[in-house]
């Protein structure tokens, strides 16, 4: 999408409506999100949630959206999405509809965010009622002095979930930590190609390509036979690294020979 | 009254006897009590639902009332009271604004999954926030979703019930209004591809506590 | 009694309602209160004494009584009731770290042996530790593996999935999850890098119960 098509000159806002938006851009922070955002901004149509204009409602977005850039606000990327979007529908809903055109309406999109804002509303006002009941601990209360008489006395054992949770987590924590270990078979470990290399180094006497110290029982089957090239190929890295070989090329993907460092 | 030199191996105590049992039992618990654990409590032969019924209409009007907690029953202050306890008051950990709104959301909603929380308060739900629900143990993990991936779904537990004066879940206010008004639907949004978001469940949550 | 429609800046309430209130600081109050205590809680001009001695007459041959304790006041449940507080008088200890890996490590990955257990927790498990589990009827013994050997399994019960609030050990948050919860991130080591977010156990025994 291309950006500056999104955001136009800003739509001429009244004096009181402007400084709203400044107000609000000096608040972003305190936003949760873009649906939050908009439903602030919809408290200026001051109308029923159903009722509310959204084409109105994304003009006042993507004004909030350029005033922001404006005075170099770094808005998240999701604010920028549903500017995206917005931009979208403000121009679905600006023309006439196109028959031509699959997907929903225009005012289906509109009113399913309508309908979006309307519920997060509608929670906002359900958490507010919950928060504002009588409350175990503050406007009523359990026995203070819940009874245990002492003479007998069993020991529960207890765990909460988040106990057991907490626990596994710490385990396979753990285990991210822990080297894995191959149980594949058709593994040549770099270990084994060092300890093998130290030990024919010795014999071999001036240039030999890397091929040539595969063990016999890794050269037949291609699995096993890159397992243990790599594994050489490491193991004459690190052991030109330690010093106590050189290695040789001639061209790209030409055979790789070593031999032992002349002392 | 039964003879009580010589009771008869599974003679019920009388049901003024029993109320007496319960009551004791009640006011003797921190937690709410079911009536299976009032039952079991009891000796052979009594019934507990009925001496609660009993109990309950005895306490009406009085400093204490008999609650309902979900399956469970309890002693509780009445309200109007709350005054004169300012010494048992609990400084309860002031909840984010975002913990506040999810757990009004999982109450309404419930069972419902992270994605969908999300969706609704259009903002990602920030770590620690279900975290901090779960340890307050006003939420707990209900049934995985059928749905790809099969999330984990979050539910109200009964010491939320408790703790917000609830006799169930049911009974959240407002909940009739906003499912009449649809807004405890799950709606995709029109035209939305079956993507990975698609994991609506084929009915609204919420009405699974509308089926028992 | 005041005139109820006109009263005065410090009427009293009616002498029900004082004896109310008593009943419900009583209640909830952590240790006895005292006749003194309770006129300083109660409204001016209430008359702590009496309705204290109202509040003893009403619960006389109930199952709690009000009762003396030193020179202040609590509810007790009744003498003769005493047999039926002995669910109350348990004393709840946090089980060992030791148990608690394994019970993780049993409801992730079950049906699950005891060499497995020691592998995934990499330490050998003590023959108490499983014990405890057993005893608690949190773990049972599932089907013998159809290995060399043919060891025992463990498995979770219905009663841990009760204790746990869990609807079936499946609802358990996978790795992913308890991530995204901020469950791993407080237990990360120092210098942890962030690993892929994929390490769901594929492969262990607890594939086979995601895949009904």
């Amino acid at each position: 999408m291309d950006e500056p098509d999104l955001f136009p000159e800003g739509p001429a806002l009244s004096v009181p409506d402007r400084l709203a938006a400044e107000a609000l851009i000096v608040d972003v922070n305190g936003f949760e999100g873009p649906l939050d955002l908009l439903l602030t901004l919809s408290r200026s149509q001051k109308v029923d949630l159903r009722r509310i204009s959204v084409l109105q409602l994304a003009e006042q977005y993507l004004g909030f959206v350029t005033q922001a850039r404006a005075l170099r606000i770094e808005l998240a990327a999701d604010y920028l999405v549903m500017a995206a979007w917005l931009a979208y529908l403000k121009s679905r809903l600006l023309l006439p509809p196109d028959p031509t055109e699959e997907g929903p309406s225009a005012e289906d999109l509109a009113a399913h965010l309508a309908w979006q804002l309307e519920r997060l509303q509608a929670m906002r006002e359900a958490a507010a009622t919950l928060m504002a009941r009588d409350r175990l601990g503050r406007d009523f209360f359990a026995r203070g002095a819940p009874e245990g008489v002492a003479n007998l006395r069993t020991v529960r054992h207890t765990a909460t979930l988040l106990d057991l949770m907490q626990a596994y987590a710490r385990i396979r924590t753990r285990d991210e930590f822990r080297p894995y270990a191959f149980d594949r078979k058709n593994v040549f470990t770099m270990e084994q190609a060092l300890d093998r290399l130290r030990g024919m180094l010795g014999y071999a006497g001036d240039w030999m390509a890397l091929m040539a110290f595969l063990p016999d029982d890794w050269k037949g089957d291609p699995q096993r036979r890159r397992s243990a090239t790599a594994a050489h190929f490491a193991a004459a890295l690190e052991l030109a690294k330690q010093g106590s070989v050189q290695l040789s090329q001639s061209d790209t993907f030409a055979p790789l020979r070593l031999r032992v460092k002349p002392a | 009254m039964t003879d009580q030199n010589a009771p008869s191996l599974f003679a019920a105590p009388p049901m003024a006897e029993q109320e007496r049992m319960v009551e004791a039992i009640l006011f003797a618990a921190f937690e709410p009590v079911t009536v299976a654990d009032l039952s079991r409590r009891l000796p052979v032969g009594c019934d507990a639902a009925e001496a609660l019924a009993h109990l309950r209409r005895r306490y009406e009007g009085r400093g204490v009332h008999v609650v309902k907690v979900g399956d469970a029953w309890a002693f509780r202050t009445a309200p109007d009271l709350g005054h004169l306890m300012r010494n048992e008051q609990v400084e309860v950990r002031k909840l984010s604004r975002a913990a506040i709104e999810t757990l009004a959301i999982i109450a309404y909603h419930q069972p419902v999954t992270r994605a969908e929380i999300e969706e609704i308060r259009g903002v990602a739900v920030s770590r620690g926030t279900i975290d901090q629900l779960l340890e307050l143990e006003w939420v707990r993990l209900g049934r995985r979703r059928m749905s790809p991936g099969r999330p984990v779904t979050f539910v109200v537990t009964e010491q939320f019930l408790d703790h917000f004066g609830l006799e169930s879940a049911r009974d959240l206010p407002g909940l009739r209004e906003l499912r009449a008004a649809g807004l405890l639907d799950s709606r995709a949004m029109p035209g939305a591809p079956a993507g990975p978001d698609d994991d609506e469940p084929t009915v609204t949550p919420q009405s699974d506590l509308f089926q028992d």
